[in-house]
C-alpha cells in the first residue's frame, strides 16, 4: 500500500539559463523537480488521502482540538470568485469583502461578550501573539512596567510559548487539586509585575473555573489583564461569556468553535476580541461602518499596535465561519454547546477509564491507570477510529483528553466507549504491536528525529 | 436533517438524547452545566438562523457588492491560474477534513504530502531543511528574526531590512522583534536594490540579521545577493532573503549566495487571490535544524521496516517545549502547503520556470509599453523586474488610480507620483486594454 | 505535463515511448496501425488545442451569452434547490471516475449506494422492484411499453397514454413503441384529468398498457388513480404510472391504486436545472422482475459470510441475453442516481414531504395571485396542482411570454391563449416579481 | 469495514396527511425513509467511496470500455451556473447553449467524416438505436421493406438488443479465423432484407477490418446501411474516420473516447452522426446556424423520426466532451490514439498470456487457456489492480479483454502485467480463494440471482 513519491515517479531537470529572459547570472542554472502528468497526479494524491483519516471518516475525538464537521456549503460560499479580490483593492471596489468582515466582527463580539474584535491573526497561536501584544502596548501606554504573564500549568503549550515570544517571562501556576486555578496559589503568584493571567474556560480537562469573578478580581486589582483563550468556547456557546466574567482580550478559534476545516494543521483563524479599553490598541486595520457613499471602511485603530499578518488573514476560513455562525444562529449555537456536553458526559460514563475530575463540559481526561496512554491509542487505531489526545494535561496520569463534540450521534459513541474498552482491557502484547490494522504499524518516532530526513534529497541512496 | 431547532450538525434524536441524559442520570442538559449564576449568559446573540440555501444567496450578494475590476496588483500577493486539479484533489475530505497528524499511522497520506512539499521547497532553495508551513511571508520574517536573536544573541540587536519594504511586512517584523527585544533598522537602497556599499558600512557586530529580498516589493531583480551574503557571514549576521516559490523557479538558488534562511510566499503557487491570504516558507541551513520554527516532516521506518513518515523533532514545538519553543506557531497552513505542492507537481519544472519566465517578460514588455506614454516612466528603476515594476506619472498617482478604477483596472499606488504593476499570466491578456486606459487617464 | 505536443493525458516521456517501441519490436506508434491507405485519414480536424484556462473562459464566454432569466419553467424538468453535500459527495473521483460495477468486490461502495436508491423508490412507489436507472421519464415509458408488450404480447397493440401528454415524451415513447409494432393512442381528459368514464369506454382486448400521470404535464393531481388501475387490471393491461421523486413523497402511495410500473423523473432530487438532463425512475411489481429494464442491484454474501452487493439478475440484459434482452440499456444513470439518493437522505422524509407539500401551497398562492390579474385565469384546470398550473390569457400567449421574457422572465407557452407556470423552492422568493411583471405585459 | 446500510442508521416515519394542504384521499399516509444527519451522511458516502474502484484510483483495463482519465477541469467548465438552463427556454435566450451544442456538433461531425451529427441520445445504446431507427425511417421513406440487421457475432450485446428494439431480425455473422469478417459470409448473409450491417472497427478484439471497402460495398450494393459502433473510436482518431471508410451513421461513446467521467453506470452520451443522405431524418431538434439576429437556431429535420429523449440529452455530459476535445486538439486526439495502441501492444508484449488475433490497435484479447478467465480476474483484484473484461468476446477461449488506454505508463502497464502474470501463474487454490485483500471476498452471484433482494425492505428481518 506503500504510494511512491512523486520524485519516484520520475524527475525532470530544466536548463534554466538557457530560454530565460534574465542574464545568466541572475538566474539559477537549472531546476529538478517531479514531472507527473494530470492522471498520475489525480491517482497520487488520491491515495495518499485514501491513507489518511478525517472527521469525515470517523470520530476524532482529540481533547482541546474541537473537531467537528465542516459543513459542506461553507466551501461553496467561500468559493466565490467575486470574493477573490486583492487586499490592496480601494475600500470603495471592496464594499463586499468589508462588508462580511463587518458582519463576522459583530458576530464574534456578540459571542464573547466583547467589544471590538480584529480578524487578522491567521491562527489561534497568532490570536494569542496578537492579545498578548495588545495588553502589552495597553501597559506601555500607561507607563506601567510588567514582566510577567501567569499560566497555569494545564494551559496550552502556545500560551507560554506566545508569552515568551510576547517578550514576558512565564509565571507557572499549579492547578488545584480540583483541577481548577488555586485562587490562593494566584494571588500569591499575582503582583506588580503581571502583565496578564491567560486562562481557559472550561480548563483543559474540562472544568468551568468556577471562582472566575474572584480570579478575574484578583488579577484587575493587580493591574493585569484577564486573557482568554478560546480553544474551549465550544462549550460555552450561548451559555456564558467571557466578556461577561471579566475577560479583557480573548481569541477565537475558528476551526473549532466554529467548524472551519482544519486541513490536516491548517490554515485556521484567531480572531482576537477586546474590552473597549483595550480597542484602540487592535492591529489596523479594523473595518466599521460609516455614514457615507461606502457603507463599510477600513480604520487604523489609534494606537494600533500595527499588523500581525502581512495582509488581512485567512479570508477564505473566515468566510467560513460567517456561514457556519449564520447557519446556526442562537439556538444552534446553544445547541452545539449543550450536545458537545452531552456527549463528553455520556461517553465519559460509558468507558471503563476513570476519570478523576468533573463535572467536566464538553472534554474530559480519563486516565489509562496503569497502562500507557500512548499504547492504548495506537491499539484503539486498530479498532477503527482517532484515539483521545494523550498524555496531556500533566495532572492526570496517563491522559486521555477526549472530546467527541456534538455531532457524534449515540451509536457513534458507543462505539468509540467500545474501542476504548476493548484497548485499555487488552494485552501488553497487544498494545506493543499496535496498531496493526492501519496503512502503516507503529512508527519509529526516535529515529526519526535522530536522524532527521526531511526531504527526498535526503532519502537519495536509501 | 436534525429534527429540533438545534445545530442541523449533531445526529440526535429526542430518543437518544432522552436515553443518554438516563445513562448519565441527569434530566436535561442544563444540568450539565457547571456555570455560576453570576456569569452565565442568558442574553441573545440575536443572530437568527438561516438554511444554507439563504446564506449562500446571502453571501453572493455580499460578494457581489465588490466591483469587479481587473487587477495588476501584487506587491506579496499574487494571482495566478490555479489548475483544477489542485482544487478537485486538495478538496478531498481525507485532506481538508483532517487534523495534525499526531497519529501518524493513520495520517500517512497528508503526512507524504507535506514531506513533498518540504521537498520541493529544498529543491527550489537549495537549503537542506524547509518546515511544512509559516502563515505568510511576513510572519515567516519574523520568525526568523527570533530565530536569529536565538542563535546570534551575544551579537547584538540589530535587524537591518531593505529600505523599500512592505509597510504591512515591516510592522509584522516588528511585533516578532519587540519580544525578542529587536530593533528593526532600513538600510539604504540605490536604484531599486539595496545599495551594498550603504550595507557594508552599516553591518557590524550589533547586526544580527540582514535581510534583503527578491524580487523586492516593486518586483526588481536584487542584483548583488552574493555579495549582501558574504557581507552578513562576515559580519556573523544571519543572511535571511525574502522570495516567492515561482520567483525561485529561475532566480539564482538562495544556497548559492549563502541564505541562511529562506523565507517568503508560497502561495503564489495553489492559491488564487485570496484578500491576502497566504502560505509562508521558511527554509534553513542544517546549522538551524533544532532551531527551525513550526512543523517538520520527517522519513522514518514503521514496525514492518516500511519507509513511513512522521511529523519530527517535536521538542522544538510549544506543545512540548512551552515556553523555550523556537515559536508559538501550533496551527499553520498545512492544506495551503498540500495545494502548492500540488500545483508545482501539475506545472513540472517546465511549466514552473515558463511561467517564472514569463512573469520577467511581460513585466518587461508591459513597462516598455507604458514608458511609450506621455507623462509616464516605467520601470522607474533600471533593473529586471518579475512581475511588478513602479511606474512614475506626471499626474498625482492616487487621481490617477482612481481613474483607473472607473475604467475597471486596479493598481497600486505606492508614492505621491509613484504607481506600481503587476502583471501575471491571469492579467496579461487584459494588458493592451490597461494601457490604453493608462492613456486615457493619464 | 507531458513535454511533446499530444496529449496532456498521457504520462509517456520520449524515452518511455522509446523503450516501449523497442521491447514491442517496431520503429515508431505508426507501424503499430494497421490501417489500408484508402481509407486512412491524413487530413485535419482543424481543431486547435488550448490549454485548459482557455477553455474554461472560452466556455465561460459562451454560457454568459445565455440570458439571465428567473425561470417559472417546469413540464417534467424542475429546479429543486440541491444541498451542497450533494455535489460534494458525488463528485469524489471513486464515484463519479468508476466503471460499472462489473467486479463487485471492489464495487461495494458504488452498489450500496445503488442499492439503497433503489430501497428508497420502493418506498416512494411501495413497488417492491426499483431498478438503478433509466435515462429520464420518457425512455423509461417507452421501456414500460415495450414490457407490456413482451409480458401482454398476446393481448393486443395499443397503448393509451393521456390526451394532454409533453410531446417529447409521447415521441420518445412513439420510437420505442415503433419496434415493438405497439400504437400509441390518446385518451380523453376532462378538466386535466383522465376522462375515466372514455377511458372506460376505450380500454379493451387491444390494450396492452394504460399510462397515466400525477401530476400530469400541466400539473394536476390524478384524482381517480384507482379507477384507473381498476380499469387497466379489469381489461388486462398494464397500469404504467407516471410521477416524479418529490410528488411521490406526498401523493397516494402508487402501490395502493394498482400500478404495474412507476416510471417518470427522479432528478427533481439532486440534480439542479440541466437543460433537460433526467434520472429515469423505473418500478414494478415482483410479477415483472425478470421483465426489468437496466440494471438491478441485489444483496448477497461473500465468501465470508459478509452481507454484500452485486449487480444482479444480469441475464436480462444486452451484454448476455443479446437480442433478447429486456432492452438495449447499458450505460444509466447512476451518478445521476447517486446525487437523487444523497438528497433524499439531506431532505429526510420529514424535509422531502414539506418541499412536496410546498410544492402544492406554493403553486395554489402563485395561481391565486395570477388568477387575481385582470385577463389572466388560474389554473385553468379545477384540480390540486403539484409545482406547476396553466394559464389562460386573453392576449396571444406567445407574446406574453416574450413580453415577460424582456421583463427577466421564463414560462412556458402551451396554447394560443394558454400559458404555464411553475413555482418551486428556487423561483418562489421571485414570485412577487411574476405577478408585477405579468401585471405590467398582461 | 461493512457500512451499514442508511436505513440501519436510523429511519424515521412521516405522517404525510397531517400536514398536506391535499385532501387526505389524494395522499399517502406515511413515509418512511432514513433520516441522518449531514455529518452521517459525509462519513456513509465517503466511506462507501472508499470502497469503490476509479479511474483515480488505479489501472482500469476493461476491454472495450476505454476507461480514461476525466481531467478535473471537464468538471469545472459543466458547473458553470449559466450553463444550467431549462431546454424550454427560448432560443433567443440560450444562445450559448446552442452555441455550445453547435459546436460539439462540428467537432463530432468532423472526427467522424460525418455530415451531420445529433447530440440527443443521452448514451452509446440510445445513440445506437436512434441510428438504427434513422436508417429504419430512410428505408422506409423510400418505400423499402427490410427487416435483418446484421451483426458480427464479436459485437456488442448492445447492437444486437437495439436491432431487436427497432424492430429487426437479427442476423448473426461468425466470425472468420482470422477474428475480423469473413466477407464470403457476409456476402451471404446480405440481401434485399437486409437493412443495415452494424459494425466495431477497430472490432472487439481491436483488429481493424482491412476490407471494410468491399464490406461497404457489399452492403451498399445491397441496398443496406453501415453502422459504425463508436465504441473503439479512441483506437482511430485522426488516422480514420468512419465516414471515409463508407459507413453512413455511426454513434460516439463520448466516455470513451471523449473521457467524460462514467460515473459508476452514467451519465454517458451517443451523440450519431450521420451522411448527408440520413440528415433530414435525425432526432429534433437539431441546432444550426442562421444569419439572423440569433446566431444560433434550433430546427427540425425535415423527415424526423422524433425524439429519443424527454429533453436535449445529458447536457452536462456533453459540456465535458466539448471541453476534452478542445483541450487536445487535432495533435493531442491523434497522440491519444497513439499511445492507446502504443500501450496496447506492449502490454500484450509483456504478459505471458497468449494474444492469439492481430495485429491489434488499443485493445486485444489474451487467453487465459486453461484457466478461467474470471478467477484470474479476481485474483488480479489482489494485486491491486482492475482485472480486464473476460469471456468476452467468445471467439477467443478464456478471453480476457484488455484495453489499457492511453493514460497508463510504462511503468503503470509493468505493474499491470505483473498482476496478470501472477494472477495467471497462481494455484488452483489461491485462483478459487480470490479475492481476499479486497472489501470483499468473492461474492455469490447465483444466489444473489436466485434470490433477489433488492431493497432495503427485502432484507427486513435477515
Amino acid at each position: 500500500v506503500r504510494e511512491p513519491l512523486l520524485s519516484e515517479k520520475g524527475e525532470a531537470t530544466v536548463d534554466v539559463g538557457a530560454d530565460s529572459p534574465l542574464p545568466d547570472d541572475l538566474t539559477r542554472d537549472e531546476l529538478t523537480l517531479p514531472a507527473p502528468s494530470e492522471p498520475e497526479i489525480a491517482r497520487h494524491y488520491t491515495r495518499l488521502s485514501q491513507m489518511n483519516w478525517a472527521i469525515d471518516a470517523g470520530p476524532y475525538p482529540l481533547g482541546s482540538c474541537t473537531m467537528k464537521y465542516n459543513p459542506k456549503f461553507t466551501e461553496d460560499v467561500a468559493a466565490d470568485p467575486n470574493a477573490a479580490v486583492h487586499p490592496d483593492r480601494s475600500e470603495r471596489s471592496t464594499q463586499g469583502n468589508l462588508e462580511l468582515r463587518y458582519r463576522l466582527q459583530e458576530f464574534l463580539a456578540e459571542i464573547g461578550g466583547m467589544d471590538a474584535v480584529t480578524l487578522q491573526p491567521p491562527a489561534g497561536a497568532a490570536g494569542e501573539l496578537t492579545g498578548i501584544l495588545v495588553a502589552k502596548a495597553y501597559h506601555e501606554h500607561r507607563g506601567d512596567d510588567r514582566s510577567e504573564v501567569v499560566i497555569p500549568a494545564s494551559a496550552h503549550g502556545t500560551n507560554f510559548a506566545t508569552a515568551a515570544t510576547a517578550g514576558y517571562d512565564v509565571v507557572e501556576l499549579p492547578s488545584g487539586d480540583d483541577g481548577r486555578v488555586d485562587v490562593e496559589a494566584l494571588e500569591a503568584a499575582v503582583g506588580d509585575d503581571t502583565a496578564a493571567l491567560m486562562l481557559t474556560n472550561p480548563n483543559t480537562v474540562g472544568l468551568f473555573e468556577r471562582d472566575i469573578t474572584e480570579i478575574a478580581e484578583i488579577v484587575h486589582d493587580a493591574g493585569g489583564l484577564l486573557y482568554y483563550d478560546g480553544a474551549n468556547l465550544n462549550a460555552l456557546l450561548g451559555r456564558g461569556r467571557p466578556g461577561d466574567m471579566g475577560f479583557d482580550v480573548m481569541h477565537y478559534n475558528v476551526h473549532k468553535t466554529f467548524a472551519t476545516p482544519h486541513g490536516g494543521g491548517g490554515p485556521g483563524a484567531g480572531p482576537v476580541g477586546v474590552v473597549d479599553e483595550l480597542a484602540e490598541f487592535l492591529p489596523a486595520p479594523q473595518v466599521r461602518e460609516n455614514e457615507g457613499a461606502n457603507g463599510y471602511e477600513r480604520f487604523e485603530p489609534e494606537r494600533t499596535i500595527g499588523k500581525v499578518h502581512g495582509f488581512a488573514g485567512n479570508w477564505l476560513v473566515l468566510i467560513k465561519a460567517y456561514a457556519y455562525i449564520a447557519r446556526l444562529g442562537d439556538a444552534g449555537l446553544a445547541d452545539a454547546a449543550a450536545k458537545a456536553v452531552l456527549n463528553a458526559n455520556y461517553l465519559a460514563e460509558r468507558i471503563d477509564l476513570d476519570v478523576p475530575h468533573g463535572p467536566f463540559h464538553h472534554e474530559f481526561a480519563a486516565t489509562a491507570g496503569e497502562r500507557d496512554a500512548a499504547d492504548v491509542a495506537k491499539r484503539m487505531l486498530d479498532f477503527g477510529v482517532h484515539p483521545p489526545t494523550t498524555k496531556w494535561p500533566e495532572m492526570v496520569p496517563e491522559a486521555m483528553l477526549t472530546e467527541p463534540t456534538e455531532i457524534e450521534g449515540k451509536s457513534s459513541l458507543d462505539d468509540l466507549a467500545e474501542a476504548f474498552d476493548l484497548a485499555y482491557a487488552d494485552t501488553d502484547e497487544a498494545l506493543d504491536a499496535a496498531p496493526n490494522r492501519t496503512a502503516a504499524s507503529r512508527i519509529d518516532q526516535v529515529s526519526a528525529a535522530r536522524n532527521p530526513r526531511l526531504s527526498w534529497r535526503a532519502l537519495d541512496g536509501e | 436533517m436534525s429534527g429540533t431547532s438545534g445545530t442541523p450538525y449533531a445526529p440526535h434524536t429526542d430518543a437518544e438524547t432522552a436515553a443518554m441524559l438516563e445513562a448519565i442520570g441527569v434530566d436535561d442538559e442544563e444540568a450539565l452545566f457547571d456555570i455560576p449564576d453570576d456569569v452565565a449568559f442568558d442574553g441573545e446573540f440575536g443572530i437568527e438562523p438561516r438554511t444554507e440555501r439563504e446564506i449562500r444567496a446571502e453571501c453572493s450578494r455580499i460578494f457581489a457588492r465588490n466591483d469587479d475590476l481587473t487587477e495588476f496588483l501584487g506587491r506579496g500577493h499574487y494571482g495566478h491560474y490555479v489548475p483544477s486539479v489542485v482544487d478537485h484533489l486538495s478538496d478531498r475530505a481525507e485532506f481538508l477534513t483532517s487534523y495534525t497528524q499526531y497519529q501518524p499511522e493513520i495520517s500517512q497520506g497528508f503526512l507524504q504530502a507535506l514531506f513533498e512539499y518540504q521537498s520541493m521547497l529544498v529543491e527550489l532553495t537549495g537549503l537542506p531543511v524547509a518546515n511544512c508551513s509559516m502563515y505568510d511571508a511576513a510572519t515567516a520574517l519574523g520568525e526568523a528574526a527570533t530565530l536569529a536573536d536565538r542563535v546570534r544573541s551575544t551579537a547584538g540587536d540589530t535587524v537591518l531590512v531593505p529600505e523599500q519594504l512592505r509597510e504591512g511586512k515591516r510592522e509584522v517584523l516588528a511585533n516578532y522583534c519587540d519580544g525578542a527585544d529587536l530593533a528593526v533598522e532600513p538600510y539604504p537602497m540605490a536604484d531599486g536594490n539595496a545599495d551594498v556599499d550603504a550595507l557594508a558600512d552599516r553591518v557590524g557586530d550589533d547586526v544580527v540579521m540582514v535581510y534583503a529580498e527578491s524580487p523586492t516589493v516593486r518586483g526588481c531583480v536584487e542584483e548583488r545577493l552574493g555579495a549582501i551574503g558574504d557581507l552578513a557571514a562576515d559580519g556573523d549576521a544571519l543572511f535571511v532573503l525574502g522570495s516567492d516559490a515561482v520567483s525561485l523557479a529561475v532566480l539564482e538558488e538562495p544556497a548559492s549566495v549563502g541564505a541562511d534562511v529562506v523565507v517568503g510566499e508560497a502561495s503564489a503557487l495553489g492559491l488564487p487571490t485570496a484578500d491576502g491570504m497566504g502560505l509562508g516558507i521558511f527554509a534553513c541551513s542544517d546549522e538551524f535544524l533544532r532551531q527551525v520554527p513550526g512543523r517538520l516532516v520527517g522519513a522514518s521506518e514503521d514496525a514492518d521496516g516500511d519507509r513511513a513518515f512522521t511529523l519530527t523533532l517535536q521538542t522544538r514545538e510549544q506543545h512540548i517545549r512551552k515556553e523555550r519553543a523556537t515559536s508559538n506557531i501550533c496551527t499553520n497552513q498545512a492544506w495551503v502547503a498540500l495545494r502548492a505542492a500540488i500545483h508545482a507537481a501539475a506545472l513540472g519544472p517546465g511549466g514552473l520556470v515558463d511561467l517564472a519566465n514569463d512573469c520577467v517578460r511581460e513585466a518587461a514588455a508591459l513597462a516598455d509599453r507604458l514608458d511609450g506614454l506621455k507623462g509616464a516612466v516605467a520601470p522607474v528603476h533600471d533593473r529586471h523586474h518579475v512581475r511588478e515594476f513602479a511606474v512614475r506619472v506626471d499626474q498625482p498617482a492616487a487621481a490617477i488610480a482612481a481613474d483607473l478604477e472607473t475604467e475597471g483596472f486596479a493598481v497600486h499606488v505606492v508614492g505621491e507620483h509613484l504607481l506600481q504593476v503587476c502583471v501575471t499570466d491571469l492579467n496579461a491578456g487584459r494588458a493592451d486594454d490597461l494601457v490604453a486606459a493608462f492613456e486615457e487617464v493619464i
